[in-house]
């Protein structure tokens, strides 16, 4: 049995087809990347943070939103790794986590009843839709 | 039928504890063509080997078989020994009956059983061997370096200095190769012109060198020993034997406006000229391409001032055929093209460099007599930044890089960062590194040195992006031990690019049948234990074109190769291993498969005429081993569909009666 | 083959000279054990061994094959092993096609510093064969003692 | 029904006999019966016009008569190709084993063939065969006319036809086609899927009708061997009579691996078995093993190229892999 981590690392290496043992550590994503400064965690550190099982950190930080998808660390490594595609399926997983929770439009009617708030459910909906 | 007699040795208890030898002894007796069989205590003894001889004279046998330890222990011992018996030392086969029964089997019936049939297998084999003789071929005693640069004359110097003739073939006009573009020698420091230039002059006046400048070779034919060779001597429309090298004419050609290649194109030349001050041979050369004589038959100014009247328009190409018993490859390196960097900017700014241009521009005798200065404007540049690794250990693409680590590139950047810091300390010196690699003899310490005392920074992460912004270069960086994304303004942007084997050794290892990886270095014939052979006989390996090195390690694989020339040339005749693989013509239907898994090109294909049954002849293609070639590896008897190639020593029914000796 | 009826299974073994052999030399130094079953014919290059010396093996009543060569790479003819490596591939694949059991054929790279893995090599062989018990299915009658 | 008409095909060769191109054309002419069409040299118009033949039976691959036929004179010869023959006819220049100058190759469009057995299968006691509104009318002895389904009767090897495309030619007549997306694997697949034993009762029974006539190595354009490895004594196989079940695995196996990656898949072999077993089978499964293993390559498709058997990477998977693998490459 894989425990959470080794689920979540396994499930973003799919995701992303990025293997990153590939990567060398030369850093040339993060001395490419446009967004640097933006970010807690640089592209580089996704790439080792994924491959260590430090992946919690990395979908608790802003990073995950502050990566511009421009690919330019894709183009440049050396290495072939392509980080900004780990990046994008760390960011995945995390959306894809708030998708399965929110409530749609559809579905609100079929949980109204009188005991709870209409205004409950709206709110969650809007909440967890954005 | 072979006479064959069968002598088991007991090796004291190593074999005859586990092994019944007498029974082993006794039943090998009935085996076809079998006519003495005995038994000793030590086989390969003084007194064993009487018995073989004595044997062997007694019953007049045709082949031995002897039943004993690994053929890798005695099997020469008893080849011997039957050819002082006057038997041909190809029918003697051994059984491994220590090695692979005796010390690994326990009990005494099991181990004696499993000996018998080895025995049987062996004279199973012998039953079909025959007399083998090795192959002589003469040995031509010259050598033929191909490749100037200080790998290809220090292979020729010491082949030289053991008093064989060599001939060195250089595609530029003169000898040197990258060390006469360098400016100074890690770790030492010393400048690469006052080592190198001494041993040019050396070659030059050598009594045993020729040297082919100007010229490359255009076809190779014949094997180890006796090798034919083409050398195109390219027309340089100046007469060699008359030219003093004095340079009028590279003073007066009108023509000004030619990129000079010695300075990696940041000067110009003339279109006669002569690379360097110190070039070997001193002799100009006309460059067609841009020669207004030559062109449009308007100018003749270099034939007007040449007094020594040593201009020749009317001069062609000329092939020169020599005969070579030993080639080397010493054909070098360059550095990759920097033009798919697109983040470098290199082909957006003067400014960015690589570091073979670096060398140039603090050369003496480079475009700026020495003086740094930045390529655009000719000022001082105040921030440098060195970007290691550039194009290497990239594996993303192929096309832009290459996989494999340059070797070099480390020290060279310590030499540039810590020669720019001495000459010019208000210079602030960045080197971005993925690692440094220093394994080399006082290598580490010469980095630190650079770092320690110098005060070079150096920056752990790659530099991600440059950018051209008024005067100044703008990089982009990460510092990947403090976390930070730097961004410096540097004047001079350095990139230590990649190198690849020189672009000539892909269709010269065609031409000599040498093998090569997949990036272009030639492949050795062994990685550890023959690394400066190709395992192609009588090709070895100098320098570069087998992997990317140092100088020092280029002069001392430079000698290793020339030691093994040496050995080859020193010898009248080459006895080759008579294990070789044979066609037989009245089988092969040319299909020429063989051909294409033979690791040595051993084999050719002509067209032979067949007479028929019905008295008419038939042309028909065959394949044809050069034995003096074939190493006898057996690869092609088994792509060999038709059964018409066989391996001798090892033929198809050999390996067979052996089988249906052991499965019987 | 039987003996006091217990099934003893007849392998042959190629092995190059350069590599394996030495390899089972080393074994031997080392006095490595592993069954007699075992016999070796020694052959220059791996690629030296032709699909029929193996079928021919199974002919005459071998009831496993296995060819031990260089580590690819090591070749000391720099690629006989790669050849060795497509052709048993697709032999046997095909012997596979043909329904005869897949554990009666394999290819091991051996080097000479590897006693120890050819015994095991050998003893694990060895193993996998008896199980399958006599070649029943490559056996030519007229060979039958 | 094929697109292009014999007289279009008498007309080429006559012009070329005429014109001096050449001095005899390799085509078709009538056997015994309408379904056993034969190869044949003609050398006039007159027998052109008398005897050539081109019909749904035109199945004989030529490429294998050029290396006879070429040897023969300093004059060139010409000869009708079939897409599929046309990969033969590389695969042979491949191997040296014509003077491309002496043949001069006519390009000719294929419908497909028909398959004699299963015709035979059909119709009892044939008497004629022709082909009737794109349909194949047999006139019997004891059933009078019957008429079959064109596409039921096609051979095997034009079902599952592998291309369309002429791959060598010197002029083609009508249109080229395209390579094909063919379904040739899958009965190699439904083999891979069986268990061993499955396998084992399967090729048992099939390979035990073999009665070593060697029609399939004798039709065979990559059996080209001065003396076959099956009738040399030396060889330690040579074995001209079927002795019992391992002499037919024998000769089968090494047929086949005598022709791994030199097999074009032109399915001569099956064809020409009296005994109908499908050789192509065995080819097939090599080809398959060697388009999964090793990257795609199909033999004579472009001549000179080098036959996976005889190339390696540093990268190949191991014997032990590939077995394991069995029938999951593809």
């Amino acid at each position: 049995m894989l425990n959470k981590t080794e689920r979540q690392k396994e499930q973003i290496l799919r995701m992303s087809g990025v293997n990153p043992l590939k990567c060398m550590r030369c850093g040339k994503c993060s001395g490419t990347c446009p967004s640097y400064d933006e970010m807690e965690y640089h592209p580089h550190q996704f790439v080792y943070m994924v491959e260590t099982g430090d992946i919690e950190t990395l979908r608790n930080s802003d990073s995950i939103y502050k990566c511009l998808s421009c690919f330019a660390c894709v183009d440049r490594c050396p290495r072939g790794v392509e980080p900004a595609k780990i990046v994008e399926a760390v960011r995945l997983t995390v959306i894809r986590e708030k998708g399965a929770n929110h409530l749609t439009a559809n579905e609100i009617p079929a949980l109204l009843d009188d005991e709870t708030p209409q205004q409950l459910l709206m709110s969650a909906m809007r909440k967890y839709s954005k | 039928m072979q006479r064959i007699g069968v002598f088991v040795c007991h090796c004291g208890t190593n074999i005859a504890g586990t092994i019944d030898v007498k029974a082993v002894a006794e039943a090998l007796k009935n085996e076809p063509g079998v006519v003495f069989s005995t038994d000793y205590q030590y086989m390969c003894s003084q007194a064993g080997q009487d018995i073989i001889k004595n044997a062997i004279a007694e019953h007049k046998l045709t082949g031995i078989v002897v039943c004993s330890c690994s053929p890798r222990m005695h099997e020469n011992t008893f080849r011997k020994t039957a050819a002082a018996a006057g038997l041909n030392s190809y029918m003697v086969e051994i059984a491994n009956i220590r090695e692979q029964c005796s010390w690994v089997h326990k009990e005494m019936p099991v181990g004696t059983e499993k000996a018998i049939i080895l025995g049987k297998a062996a004279v199973a084999k012998v039953n079909l061997n025959a007399p083998l003789t090795p192959g002589e071929s003469p040995v031509t005693k010259r050598a033929l370096v191909i490749g100037g640069g200080i790998a290809g004359i220090q292979t020729a110097l010491d082949i030289a200095d053991a008093g064989f003739p060599v001939d060195i073939v250089e595609t530029k006009p003169t000898i040197g190769g990258k060390m006469a573009q360098l400016d100074k020698t890690f770790p030492t420091l010393d400048c690469a012109a006052c080592i190198l230039t001494p041993k040019m002059v050396e070659v030059a006046q050598h009594e045993n060198i020729r040297i082919f400048s100007y010229s490359e070779v255009s076809e190779i034919k014949g094997f180890v020993g006796n090798f034919d060779v083409t050398i195109k001597r390219r027309a340089r429309y100046v007469k060699e034997d008359l030219c003093t090298g004095c340079g009028a004419c590279t003073e007066k050609c009108p023509q000004k406006k030619v990129p000079n290649e010695f300075n990696l194109g940041m000067d110009n030349r003339r279109a006669i000229y002569i690379p360097f001050a110190q070039a070997v041979p001193k002799v100009a050369t006309i460059d067609a391409d841009y020669c207004t004589m030559l062109k449009t038959g308007k100018c003749g100014v270099c034939s007007k001032v040449c007094t020594a009247g040593a201009i020749d328009y009317q001069a062609k190409d000329e092939f020169v055929e020599e005969k070579y018993g030993a080639i080397v490859a010493a054909t070098g390196f360059n550095p990759i093209s920097m033009d798919k960097f697109d983040e470098y900017a290199y082909s957006q700014s003067k400014d960015v460099i690589t570091s073979l241009e670096f060398e140039r521009l603090t050369n003496a005798a480079g475009p700026t007599a020495g003086k740094l200065l930045r390529p655009s404007d000719g000022e001082h540049p105040h921030t440098i930044v060195f970007v290691q690794c550039v194009g290497s250990r990239c594996a993303a693409c192929a096309e832009k890089g290459k996989e494999y680590c340059s070797k070099i590139c480390c020290m060279y950047t310590a030499k540039h960062a810590m020669l720019t810091r001495d000459k010019y300390p208000d210079t602030d010196v960045y080197v971005f590194y993925i690692d440094v690699r220093t394994p080399g003899k006082a290598f580490d310490e010469f980095y630190r040195r650079a770092v320690e005392e110098y005060g070079v920074h150096y920056i752990k992460g790659m530099v991600g992006k440059v950018s051209p912004e008024g005067n100044k270069l703008k990089v982009q960086a990460s510092d990947l031990i403090a976390g930070k994304q730097l961004h410096i303004d540097a004047d001079l942007v350095v990139l230590a690019a990649a190198i690849e084997p020189d672009k000539s050794a892909r269709p010269l290892a065609t031409m000599l049948t040498a093998s090569m990886d997949t990036n272009d270095f030639f492949t050795e014939a062994h990685p550890k234990l023959r690394p400066v052979e190709s395992p192609t006989a009588g090709v070895f390996l100098s320098g570069t074109c087998q992997g990317p090195k140092d100088i020092p390690e280029t002069v001392s694989q430079a000698g290793a190769a020339a030691s093994k020339v040496i050995g080859l040339l020193a010898k009248d005749k080459l006895t080759g291993n008579p294990c070789v693989a044979h066609s037989d013509e009245n089988m092969c239907n040319g299909c020429s498969t063989c051909g294409n898994v033979c690791p040595y090109g051993a084999i050719t294909y002509e067209d032979k005429e067949f007479r028929m049954p019905d008295r008419t002849t038939k042309m028909r293609r065959i394949a044809v081993v050069n034995e003096a070639v074939c190493q006898g590896c057996g690869c092609c008897t088994v792509a060999c569909m038709s059964g018409a190639m066989d391996l001798k020593g090892f033929m198809n029914k050999q390996i067979m009666a052996e089988v249906d000796a052991i499965c019987k | 083959m039987q003996v006091n009826g217990e099934f003893k299974p007849l392998i042959v073994a190629f092995c190059c000279n350069w590599c394996s052999y030495a390899g089972a030399d080393l074994a031997g130094n080392n006095r490595l054990n592993y069954p007699a079953e075992v016999k070796i014919i020694r052959v220059p290059c791996s690629c030296r061994v032709n699909p029929m010396f193996i079928l021919r093996a199974f002919q005459r009543g071998a009831d496993g094959v296995i060819l031990c060569g260089c580590h690819p790479g090591d070749c000391h003819y720099t690629s006989g092993n790669y050849y060795t490596r497509r052709r048993m591939a697709l032999l046997f694949s095909m012997l596979d096609y043909l329904g005869i059991e897949k554990e009666r054929t394999r290819v091991e790279w051996v080097s000479a510093a590897e006693g120890a893995k050819f015994a095991a090599t050998m003893n694990d062989f060895v193993e996998k064969v008896t199980a399958l018990g006599e070649n029943k299915r490559l056996e030519d009658l007229r060979c039958k003692k | 029904m094929q697109e292009i008409k014999r007289e279009d095909l008498i007309a080429k060769a006559a012009q070329l006999l005429a014109d001096g191109t050449v001095d005899r054309v390799i085509g078709w002419k009538k056997g015994e019966f309408d379904y056993d069409v034969t190869p044949a040299v003609f050398t006039s118009k007159e027998e052109l016009e008398n005897e050539f033949v081109w019909n749904d039976f035109c199945g004989a691959n030529f490429s294998k008569y050029l290396r006879k036929e070429a040897e023969k004179t300093e004059s060139k010869a010409a000869v009708f190709l079939k897409p599929c023959d046309t990969y033969s006819f590389n695969q042979l220049l491949t191997e040296h084993k014509f003077d491309r100058e002496k043949v001069y190759a006519v390009g000719v469009p294929c419908n497909g063939m028909l398959d004699d057995s299963k015709i035979k299968a059909a119709a009892n006691g044939i008497s004629s065969v022709s082909e009737e509104n794109g349909k194949v009318a047999v006139e019997t002895l004891y059933d009078g006319k019957i008429t079959l389904e064109r596409n039921e009767m096609l051979a095997e090897r034009c079902v599952n036809c592998k291309s369309k495309k002429h791959v060598a030619y010197d002029e083609l007549l009508g249109e080229d086609g395209e390579v094909l997306d063919s379904a040739r694997f899958d009965e190699v697949a439904k083999i891979e899927a069986m268990s061993a034993d499955e396998r084992f009762a399967f090729w048992q029974n099939e390979l035990s009708r073999c009665i070593r006539c060697n029609a399939c190595r004798n039709i065979c354009p990559a059996c080209t061997c001065e003396k076959c490895v099956f009738d040399n004594p030396d060889s330690g196989v040579e074995n001209k009579a079927i002795a019992d079940s391992f002499e037919e695995k024998m000769f089968h196996i090494i047929r086949a691996f005598h022709v791994v990656g030199r097999c074009t898949d032109c399915g001569e072999c099956s064809r020409v078995c009296p005994q109908n077993i499908p050789l192509h089978l065995l080819n097939r499964k090599f080809i398959k093993d060697i388009n999964g293993f090793y990257g795609d390559y199909q033999a004579g498709a472009e001549a000179g190229s080098r036959a996976p058997i005889v190339d390696f990477t540093k990268e190949d998977l191991e014997p032990g892999e590939a077995v394991e693998r069995g029938g999951e490459n593809a």
